[in-house]
């Protein structure tokens, strides 16, 4: 019976992981600081009182937490781990990509890892490079790994119980700058939806511009401002990148002829990347060349002045639309 | 007991088993010189033993995690000869479909999960098999083979401290042959005692006769159980000695004189074989150990020269579900 | 004194470890295997023997390889050091992305660390999918890194004595079929040369293929059939990824109109789609879509009959010229 | 020795050297919750002792790698308050002009090699500065700081072996304030006595009293000199406590009921202010300690909010060489 409450992304997300503890009893859930002291950033609070021990913490020993989540989910469970930021992926990568991304395809479906793994990235004020990063473009090189990234408190909801309803491995990419943010109304208890699909934010026809994590925020705002201006700009935030909605972003495209890109991980091999590629090998005309908005190709340094000089925000967005409807 | 757990009976059976490994060892061997097989092969050969003891104390339900150095672990576990070569030869009927090959194949049905092409990754996984075993009913234990290399890895030691401190049933079965690849491992370790390490997790720890099936029945049988009953991990350290190269090819530059010939005697076939003599066991029956194994072998190759190749049309399927 | 030799790809790479320990005392080699016996690929052979401690071999820890290597290049020495497949980088990538990668940035040059690493990857018959990747995409979205892929033996010599004298970390993708393949002549001795630049292996002004790495030999070939059609196909070949030569191969794309990536990385996510992105964000006008022949989403299977039918050879190469020019 | 080495005066110039980190780490913390320091601030209150033990004995040409809780180890190691306190400002004075931030800064001019981010990361780069020792004819010795926490982390179990296999000189220090974040690390481990890992390695390990500096002192000196001398590497356990959260906003709900008041007896002020009193040493002198350590931290303070922010303009630069 659907429901729906005030919550916050992470209250959102705390919601979800509740839900997926009650109605599976095969779901466990467990990392570093995740079991007692209920996630540093609040995000699994209370799920160890209620759950005992299908819920607990774990040594800062992530390649036995990826590695032990893959053979659990070959045997049945539907662990959902937690690496506390994207970054510390990095030394446990083989985990992901060298076990839990081969686990099906080798065995030919006989063998299956249906694992969830919650982290999160991007930059913050004061975050220093080995905290900032944005690496979904990693995951996202990786067949047989599949990738979202929540950006309102509903989707902390529903893509996080979509990833543990999903029989591949799922990688969920959070925010730590969303997690305490506004509550916003969260409809709970409602069908659990397959992986995939994208969210028209706007609709328009001056532009398309396909964006997703936090900087979908900046580039709603930068539509805003654009429509003040005469420019109506299609945004398509894409929640779900693997799968990603190909049809509907080539659709879009080939109807505004205009196409921005905008993420907050390194431009160069950055996933944008990707969508300039297919949009080219679709063959579609475009009114000027296609622009990537992203962080230039360096580390992110600690200071919030000097970040903010290279992360991207709705100023940039905006400005890069502007260009394209200058330039034809 | 009865005199076939216990006495030459269980001798006779060990040698059989030690044969099936052996014999499909060289069979693969054989293949992959004669180009049948391709690509890197890693033989177990003189290190029977260790899947044939350890083997043979598993329950079904149990977890068996290996390196790529794994077709003798698989056969142990019941995987058929057949279905193995069919996999290196990249057959439609090998136990994956040649998707594996001969490092990296897999075969759940039989309760093994899986050669591992990356040293000690396969540790972290053993964690998790052991940890679905808490929750599942099954009382499941979680085996994980690994070589002397590997305790260098730091996955192992994350996986060992884990299993310790959460009181997983896993037993960490590490193969000491003496060499990671071309490099002895005493030059890579201060203590060369692998098993001391055990202490460093608050865990059990020995090192054994690692070419002995009974001596590694007794013990992984003993580990078996405690870990079944909620004793937690064991570390195993068997010491054994491959009698080959550690890939097909491999020039073995790295022997020291003699070093072959001592290891030869050594030998779990040699040992099995003196100590059935010793014990006035028909020289038949020996033979019959070796007859039946090659029975059995032979017959495998030619069943799995027979199956079709794999079928490239499906090469596609199962990225994803 | 420059001479000239006949060499093999693996005998080029040694001949240059052997001069950069000659001429630079502070030159560190070492890796698993890499000492005594002279590596799984023979490429460092002899070289313990004559350079004594500064030549050896390690246990199996990568995170200890890398990273230290990274410590010892912060204190003056200029390790080169072994990753022995790319795919066994994945345990220990922190210690390229987190580590290597922030050294000068963070210390605003003050420290710096400039070492290298030696690795081989790509797809041969009967290796397994954790033994068959092509991973080059995960360094070259790391800023501060360096990348090349030596395709003949001429390359292997010089590109790795490029890659020593670099003062930032480069990362070598060298690649195991080529090792042991026919001698060639290679130059030995002469100036060394600063990082990038690409090689032009073939002029012509029907498309231009770009590539990299050992799918180079099958582009070439595949050049080699168009031209006997009537295609004159511009074949680029970029042994250096980072710095990529991106003047040089726009100008390419803008005299033939018609672009073909070809790389033996998984195409979603590969640095295929960088060089599309970069085509369409420069603006220039294609006769067709551009198209990138690349493995397709999928793990590797070991059988070499099911590897065929994935991994792209001179006649996918072909095709796909032979459709940009049918299409446009 | 000299009693300004041993005596009354050591444990003076102790006393000032901690007040120096404390009062450092409470401006810190004041600036952090006034808002002019933001993001991840991790203090080591109360673990001052080790730092300035540790550091004493330390040669120019030694090498030390710390933790994002490093802003002690850097003080201690000669990287002067006004750099430390500009970098955490996000000034162009700042030892990395604010780049590094709080958690990540460097300052190799003062033999301070960074403070590193990632858990256990800084120990395989130890093992480098160590190696480059070996050739570079300075004798250096490379000191790595990481806590009970990381002990658990692979990159170091790989670097203590590494370490011990080539006799390098590198001193472990593992600072055991007995949480890692919010978890106890009593409950990660079996046997939560981390010293004993050293064993695993061949290698000597030794828990001690890490909030005393002249303990430390010995215990490092010892260690420092041993590993110069060829002895290879050693572990030390520092047994100390925060007095502080994990990070500043760290609600602290792990504590024990009584645990702050029991830390608090223990901690470096409070012992040496004890026994300097018991030695009788005047008042005077033991508020001077305090005194000469408050008057540093606030002009450095002073300086490094007068100091212009960090440019922008330069942001992009040494990406490469
Ligand atoms: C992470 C990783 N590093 C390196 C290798 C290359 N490699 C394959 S086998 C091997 C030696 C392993 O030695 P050991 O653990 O003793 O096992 P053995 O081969 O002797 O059975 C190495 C280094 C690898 N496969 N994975
Ligand atoms: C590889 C990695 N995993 C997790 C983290 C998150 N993290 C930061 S500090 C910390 C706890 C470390 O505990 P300990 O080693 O005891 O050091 P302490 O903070 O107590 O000084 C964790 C888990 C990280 N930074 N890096
Ligand atoms: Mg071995
Ligand atoms: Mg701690």
């Amino acid at each position: 019976m659907p429901e729906t409450r005030k919550l916050s992304y992470g209250e959102a997300a705390n919601a979800a992981l509740r839900r997926a503890l009650e109605e599976r009893p095969e779901v466990l859930l467990y990392g570093e600081d995740v079991g007692v002291p209920g996630g540093v950033f609040g995000v699994s609070k209370g799920l160890r009182k209620q759950f005992g021990d299908r819920v607990f913490d774990t040594p800062i020993s992530e390649s036995a937490i990826l590695g032990s989540a893959v053979g659990a989910a070959m045997f049945g469970r539907r662990p959902v781990v937690e690496i506390m930021w994207t970054d510390f992926f990095l030394v446990a990568l083989d985990q992901v990509v060298n076990q839990a991304a081969n686990v099906r395809y080798v065995s030919e479906g006989r063998l299956t890892a249906p694992l969830t793994i919650r982290t999160q990235q991007g930059t913050a004020p004061g975050s220093c490079a080995q905290h900032s990063q944005s690496l979904e473009a990693f995951f996202l090189h990786t067949p047989g790994i599949r990738v979202c990234m929540p950006v309102t408190a509903q989707d902390a909801y529903d893509l996080l119980l979509s990833a543990i309803g999903c029989d591949d491995p799922v990688v969920v990419i959070e925010n730590r700058t969303l997690y305490h943010g506004a509550k916003q109304e969260v409809s709970l208890g409602g069908p659990v939806a397959p992986i995939g699909g994208l969210r028209t934010r706007r609709t328009g026809t001056t532009a398309t511009v396909v964006t997703w994590g936090a900087l979908s925020l900046q580039t709603v705002a930068a539509a805003e401002t654009l429509a003040q201006e005469g420019h109506d700009v299609e945004v398509l935030e894409t929640p779900w990148l693997d799968p990603f909605p190909w049809d509907e972003v080539l659709a879009s495209v080939a109807r505004t002829g205009r196409l921005v890109v905008a993420h907050e991980a390194n431009r160069t091999g950055g996933f944008g990347a990707e969508v300039l590629a297919r949009v080219a090998e679709a063959g579609i005309a475009l009114a000027a060349p296609p622009r990537r908005v992203a962080v230039p190709d360096l580390r992110l340094p600690a200071a919030p002045g000097l970040a903010a000089a290279v992360v991207p925000g709705a100023d940039q967005i905006a400005a890069a639309v502007r260009q394209l409807v200058a330039a034809g | 007991m009865t005199e076939s757990e216990t006495g030459t009976g269980a001798m006779l059976r060990d040698l059989r088993d030690v044969w099936r490994i052996r014999l499909l060892e060289e069979k693969v061997r054989d293949l992959r010189l004669g180009g049948d097989i391709v690509g890197s092969v890693h033989l177990c050969i003189g290190q029977e033993a260790g899947p044939v003891g350890a083997c043979s104390v598993l329950e079904p339900a149990d977890a068996l995690f290996a390196t790529y150095r794994g077709h003798g672990w698989a056969l142990a576990r019941g995987v058929p000869a057949a279905a193995i070569l069919a996999e290196l030869l990249g057959r439609a009927t090998g136990v994956n479909g040649g998707r594996g090959g001969s490092a990296h194949f897999t075969a759940p049905e039989y309760g093994f999960h899986g050669e591992n092409s990356i040293v000690g990754a396969g540790a972290p996984l053993a964690l998790g098999a052991a940890l679905a075993g808490r929750f599942d009913g099954t009382g499941r234990v979680a085996l994980c083979v690994f070589g002397d290399g590997a305790m260098n890895q730091g996955a192992v030691h994350e996986s060992m401290n884990f299993a310790a401190a959460f009181d997983l049933p896993v037993v960490f079965v590490c193969e000491n042959n003496e060499y990671s690849e071309l490099t002895p491992i005493r030059d890579m370790v201060r203590n060369d005692v692998l098993a001391d390490r055990a202490r460093a997790y608050g865990m059990l720890g020995e090192r054994i006769d690692g070419n002995d099936p009974a001596v590694v029945r007794d013990r992984v049988g003993d580990a078996v159980q405690s870990a079944r009953e909620g004793g937690g991990p064991v570390l195993l350290e068997l010491m054994t000695a491959r009698l080959v190269g550690h890939y097909i090819g491999d020039a073995e530059q790295y022997r020291q004189p003699g070093e072959l010939e001592r290891l030869a005697e050594n030998e779990p076939v040699t040992r099995l074989q003196a100590a059935l003599r010793a014990a006035a066991v028909p020289e038949s029956d020996i033979a019959a150990a070796h007859d039946d194994a090659a029975h059995e072998i032979e017959a495998a190759a030619r069943e799995a020269a027979a199956a079709p190749l794999a079928d490239a049309e499906a090469v596609r399927r199962h990225v994803h579900a």
